[in-house]
């Protein structure tokens, strides 16, 4: 009983470990590049972002999930999928834009149009997406859907750090801005090829 | 009969969606634009109108409902707007105009005919004096709009530097080469974007 | 816990001075054997109304009077200030703006005073039976005689010599370091003036009765450390040790002092009193003993007048407000040349001048011309950071050199401030051992200005809107009551109507 | 006159100075290359020194900026660096490759030397790691082992194989190289042998591994090389102690817990330490000042997070070697470190952040 127990955890450290670091949405499958790019130039603002993402992309996978095996599969309405999942981000990403507003309006500012933008998130969707496809159980779907959202995350808050400090560098004048950041980006993304193998997925 | 279950499994799910929207939207109501006090805290409140707005208050507002631009501030200069672009979440721009020194007004007593139409445009109430009584500028107060400039009849308001005190002494940037780069690279990103 | 780390620390070499950090300077005490020696009184001598930190004092003489040598020719009300004295007799003959030792080459409003030759002098009653006064009394008189600290922070003194029940002083520590190069002042004053600081020390130990002191001496001034044991023993005193601290830069400064020898930290924004500590240098403790035993108010001060390009160096003993050209002139140095500069105070901490055209004030420590291949920012390029972290290993606070230095570069001045931008003593160790030769203090003393102004037009700001908003409000009221008015002089018309009409 | 402030006198260190002292740290490590794989590593340390050097001023010129950092010795430390990374079987235009793009994309898109957020050398050695993987995988045998086929130390020999590669000298690739231990240990797991028995069929020994007398990139083989120049370095204080003590004690003491419980699937401490560049990226790569946090308390993390990773990723990944990867990965973090691992400031109490 106790084996199988650790057993189980093991496999939710992996499904973690695998969607945070091996196969981060970011630099490795590209997916949300957009606001990766496009909130990451103070680390603040990232932290934010990250927070907005993490709790849209754990309860989307989670509903996803819920939609996919409750409503999708019994009615054997599958061709209704993406547009169920849409739904249910839009839904979400309509909430926690309230919320924000609300709770700190400077960061809805900062934030500006990428909060609403994370709707049309391709990482969001590709979690989801993903998440039903592989046909795993409840705990590990939610559980991958926040791994990726952690993995999502951590190098978007990285990536904010990095380009902090690029801010104060004479960064050569066709490099200035949108390249040099995405040099930076594919500098981390080669850093993260490091992990590949290491879980088998 | 297949169809018929699709449109209500997805109708059934957007209005329970839509419910649930609507509830937050209860919870979470923003009274007024928060952001207008933040802006006008940044605001250098010397009344001016530079900007085109009748004060700093009415230019914040402008600001925070997205009508006015960020880079109208005179007086303020580029810290102000560098700090407008961060709370508005856009990229920083070059200023309409350059910001001049700090100036004070001051009313040459032997020529005003006490007429204390400046005394009304004074946006700060710093200029003292009674009808038919020489007004003066009390300068501490004085922000330096010019506004009381055109009202008056005599044209015997100057506007003056500011002058400078050892103890409101700063010191400047070190004259370095990598010093210079940095800040022209600023100015060039100010005037780039 | 914390005293076995520091230990374990000072035995490993990390705090080898018993403070986190500083560096090791050349010592170039070339004036160490020079006995000090009289400035000549120049033709004229300007003085400054604002020698000390705080505020600025008024003249309270006019052109033309004649004054006495001590006679007290500047004062203000307020708190944080020092008044200013005659340092010869003679004739008020102008008072005006002039020039002074500040980066900005900006002036202050002076007191010229052309000497008469007499030595007619104006003195306070002596108090030699001090020990049986009330230390408020022996304070006021320190206050009165215009005495501040002469290590070079020139704060008034007397602020610091307050008995409070709260924070009652235990331990008084003068400041006979001097870890500036060049620099012998205290040196020389301590070997040849022993007697007169011990009697100073015990009248500072009397007014915030003070349990021990402490004489604290770098350990490369043995024959001070000798004379001034020697000078103790004289007196009888008990209680009172001098140390010979390691030769370290910044041993000298008053927060890294009181860490060496007490172990602890002066809390940030507060002062030493609020530890039980009292820090005075060696030559403040001399002027207390002038202005308590003799009346005499403080006039001039000894400064060190050193550099490779001086010709005759020496310690002079020289009156406030003599120009510096004069003094220069003195030792030797009667035109300076394009690759001569001239420094006021130490080549740590001081300032290069501009113009030799300057008084010597109470901050004068030091005078130094050295060739311009010697002075640091002139003869080197700044480099980019290559973040290699010795500024922060030296840095007896505890910054993050570096970091703050490009936030202050990049007008980043709030993210400056949060990393502790004020608490740097501008002691310049981080800009010492910086590789890429970055001027780091010129960045932090830049940042600091900024951040200043920008503190003071937000304050300005805030009355502006404070007194914008009054005005609104005024006007609204006042329409309010024309209308108010107007409604009433409408409802009586129409009550009149309508009562002529029934 | 401009303002200049205080102070006025200058230690009298320069960057020129550090980065001497860097090269001069590496020269041991440099003759062993020389001794192992003979006339190949003075042509692969020279093309890499002199083509950093010459890209750099070529960037530099380009950009129109002042062409006076090419002399401060960054340059040709980079490509010292880079060569001592690279396998000894790499053909010349991988190693001019590498060049271009450790100053290239390592350094001078960021605005050159102080501003570079990766480590330039390790950047460009994984750029040609995933270009490269084959080419960057195989290892010569060293000239101190009996069945080196090929004379390195005659130049002309040397001279074709860095050409065109083994059909230069008329050999099959597979007749003049070997596995490294590391990547031995990795396959061998593969097929299901353990660390022990792959050990014993690899030959291995510590004193070897100490000396440096086995397969490996140029200048990564010999611990022994690489901790005089280490300790030469922290001497003359060039670098800290905080960082490869860090990551040195972190991968021996993960290795020696795991080892410990599974000795057969764990490779033992003293193994993990004398392999592979982890010597290298310890006193060299992670304490590049650039690409590493300035502060005590931060450096020890930097030095534990490259611990963990390079043991995960040697332990668990897909490569056989982590290290470059987790100084790389560690890299990233460095300004997130620097800004919430500042040391207390005097007379601040513990609580500085909630207090102000």
């Amino acid at each position: 009983m106790q084996a199988l127990y650790f057993r189980a955890m093991g496999e939710f450290l992996l499904i973690i470990v695998s969607a945070v670091l091996v196969n981060n949405y970011v630099l490795t499958k590209f997916l949300g590049i957009c606001p990766f790019l496009g909130v990451s130039s103070k680390v603040e603002t990232a932290v934010g972002m990250s927070f907005a993402v993490m709790f849209v992309m754990t309860l989307a996978s989670t509903a996803s999930w819920l939609v996919q095996t409750f409503i999708l599969k019994p009615f054997d309405l599958l061709f209704l999928q993406t547009i169920f999942f849409i739904l249910i981000i839009a839904s979400l990403v309509q909430f926690i834009e309230m919320l924000i507003h609300k709770t700190s309006p400077v960061l809805y500012q900062a934030l500006g149009i990428f909060l609403p933008l994370i709707t049309t998130n391709c990482a969001v969707l590709g979690v989801a997406l993903l998440n039903v496809q592989q046909g795993q159980g409840f705990l590990a779907s939610v559980l991958y859907g926040f791994g990726a959202a952690v993995g999502f995350a951590l190098v978007l808050v990285l990536f904010a750090g990095l380009r902090e400090r690029l801010a104060y560098a004479p960064v050569p004048e066709a490099f200035r801005g949108a390249p040099v950041a995405l040099v930076t980006a594919g500098m981390m993304s080669l850093a993260f090829m490091g992990f590949s193998g290491l879980v088998k997925f | 009969m297949h169809i018929l279950i699709a449109i209500a499994s997805l109708g059934g799910f957007a209005l329970m969606a839509g419910l649930l929207l609507s509830l937050a939207q209860k919870k979470f109501r923003v009274e007024g634009d928060p952001m207008v006090e933040k802006i006008d805290a940044v605001l250098p409140q010397t009344q001016c109108g530079q900007c085109g707005y009748p004060g700093c208050k009415p230019y914040a507002e402008a600001v925070a409902r997205g009508e006015a631009d960020i880079n109208h501030c005179v007086p303020g200069g580029e810290r102000t707007m560098h700090q407008l672009a961060d709370l508005m979440g856009v990229e920083p721009k070059p200023l309409e105009e350059e910001p001049t020194a700090p100036m004070v007004a001051f009313i040459r007593e032997d020529e005003c005919i006490g007429c204390t139409l400046c005394i009304k445009a004074c946006p700060v109430d710093a200029i003292v004096g009674a009808p038919k009584q020489y007004h003066t500028v009390i300068a501490d107060y004085c922000t330096g709009c010019t506004l009381c400039i055109e009202p008056c009849p005599v044209d015997c308001i100057d506007m003056l530097l500011k002058p400078e005190l050892i103890e409101h002494w700063a010191w400047p940037l070190p004259e370095t080469e990598r010093a210079r780069i940095g800040r022209e690279r600023k100015e060039n990103h100010a005037r780039a974007a | 816990m914390p005293a076995l780390l520091k230990r374990l620390g000072q035995a490993l070499g990390w705090m080898p001075a018993g403070f986190f950090g500083g560096i090791e300077v050349p010592d170039r005490k070339l004036t160490a054997n020079e006995p000090i020696r009289d400035c000549p009184v120049p033709d004229v001598l300007i003085l400054p109304m604002k020698q000390h930190i705080g505020e600025q004092c008024h003249p309270c003489v006019h052109i033309g009077d004649h004054v006495l040598k001590g006679q007290k020719i500047a004062a203000t009300e307020g708190y944080v200030a020092a008044p200013v004295h005659a340092p010869v007799a003679g004739k008020v003959v102008k008072i005006e703006e002039h020039r002074i030792a500040h980066p900005s080459g900006l002036g202050l409003p002076c007191i010229f005073i052309e000497p008469d030759g007499s030595d007619k002098e104006h003195r306070y009653d002596p108090l030699p039976d001090w020990n049986t006064r009330d230390p408020a009394e022996l304070r006021e008189r320190v206050r009165e005689c215009g005495i501040v600290g002469l290590g070079g922070a020139v704060f008034p003194t007397f602020i610091k010599l307050v008995r409070d029940q709260h924070h009652p002083i235990k331990t008084l520590i003068l400041n006979g370091i001097e870890c500036e190069p060049y620099l012998t002042t205290d040196h020389r004053l301590m070997l040849e003036h022993a007697d007169e600081i011990v009697r100073g020390l015990s009248i500072l130990r009397y007014m915030v009765s003070a349990t021990e002191c402490v004489i604290a001496i770098e350990d490369n001034k043995q024959d001070a450390v000798e004379v001034m044991r020697q000078a103790i023993v004289r007196a009888a005193l008990s209680g009172v040790r001098v140390l010979a601290m390691p030769t370290r830069y910044p041993q000298g400064s008053e927060k890294q002092l009181i860490e060496s020898i007490t172990g602890k930290q002066v809390p940030a924004g507060k002062l030493p009193v609020h530890i039980g500590v009292l820090c005075q240098n060696v030559a403040t403790a001399r002027a207390v003993y002038h202005a308590v035993e003799h009346g005499r108010p403080l006039t001039e001060r000894i400064v060190t007048v050193s550099g490779e390009a001086m010709p005759r160096p020496g310690n002079l003993r020289i009156p406030f407000g003599t120009p510096v050209r004069f003094v220069l002139a003195q030792c030797g140095l009667e035109d300076i040349g394009d690759g001569v500069h001239v420094l006021h105070g130490g080549p740590m901490m001081g300032e290069r001048l501009r113009s030799v055209d300057v008084p010597v004030v109470k901050a004068t420590n030091g005078l130094l011309a050295l060739y311009e291949g010697q002075i640091r920012g002139l003869n080197t390029e700044e480099q980019p950071c290559i973040h290699c972290g010795h500024c922060g290993e030296v840095c007896p606070i505890r910054l993050v050199p570096n970091l703050l230095a490009d936030h202050c570069r990049n007008d980043a001045f709030e993210r400056a401030e949060a990393y502790q931008l004020f608490d740097c003593i501008e002691c310049g160790c981080c800009s010492y051992v910086c590789p890429s030769s970055i001027p780091l203090v010129h960045y932090f003393r830049y940042g600091k200005g900024q951040l200043a102004q920008i503190r003071r037009a937000e304050a300005f700001a805030e009355e502006s809107r404070r007194r914008s908003e009054a005005r609104e409000r005024r006007l609204a009221r006042e329409r309010e009551a024309k209308q108010a008015r107007r409604r009433a002089r409408k409802a009586s018309q129409s009550a009149k109507a309508e009562g002529g009409e029934t | 006159m401009p303002i200049v402030s205080s102070p006025y006198l200058h230690g009298g260190d320069s960057i020129r100075l550090t980065m001497m002292s860097v090269i001069l740290a590496l020269l041991p490590a440099s003759f062993m290359a020389i001794y192992l794989f003979g006339w190949l590593a003075v042509f692969i340390i020279t093309v890499s020194m002199i083509s950093c050097v010459l890209t750099e001023w070529l960037c530099l010129r380009w950009m129109g900026r002042s062409t006076k950092p090419v002399w401060d010795g960054s340059a040709a430390l980079s490509g010292l660096l880079l060569a001592l990374t690279l396998p000894p079987t790499l053909p010349w235009w991988m190693v001019l490759l590498g060049s271009i793009f450790a100053i290239v994309l390592g350094k001078q898109v960021y605005g050159g030397l102080g501003y570079n957020l990766f480590n330039p050398a390790l950047s460009a050695r994984v750029i040609l790691l995933i270009s490269f993987p084959l080419q960057m995988t195989t290892w010569l045998m060293p000239m101190s082992d009996p069945r080196a086929a090929v004379d390195l130390y005659d130049a002309a020999v040397a001279w074709s194989l860095f050409c065109s590669g083994p059909q230069g000298i008329g050999q099959a690739l597979d007749a003049i190289t070997m596995a490294s231990p590391l990547g031995h240990v990795k396959t061998e797991w593969t097929v299901g042998v353990g660390v022990t028995d792959a050990l014993v069929h690899y030959n291995y020994s510590y004193l070897n591994a100490f000396l440096g007398l086995e397969a490996g990139s140029l200048g990564e083989t010999s611990a022994l090389a690489l901790l005089i120049g280490g300790i030469y370095l922290l001497a003359r204080h060039t670098i800290t102690w905080h960082i490869p003590f860090a990551y040195l004690a972190t991968v021996a003491l993960l290795a020696a817990i795991f080892n410990s419980i599974d000795a057969e699937r764990f490779a033992p401490p003293m193994f993990h330490l004398l392999a592979g560049g982890l010597m290298l990226c310890a006193f060299f790569m992670a304490t590049d000042p650039v690409s590493s946090p300035v502060t005590p308390l931060g450096r020890l993390i930097f030095g534990v997070g490259c611990g963990i990773l390079t043991w995960c990723i040697r332990t668990f990944g897909g490569y056989p070697e982590g290290a470059m990867f987790a100084v790389l990965l560690m890299n990233c973090a460095v300004p997130l470190i620097d800004h919430y691992c500042r040391p207390r400031v005097y007379g601040h109490s513990v609580d500085r952040d909630a207090g102000s």
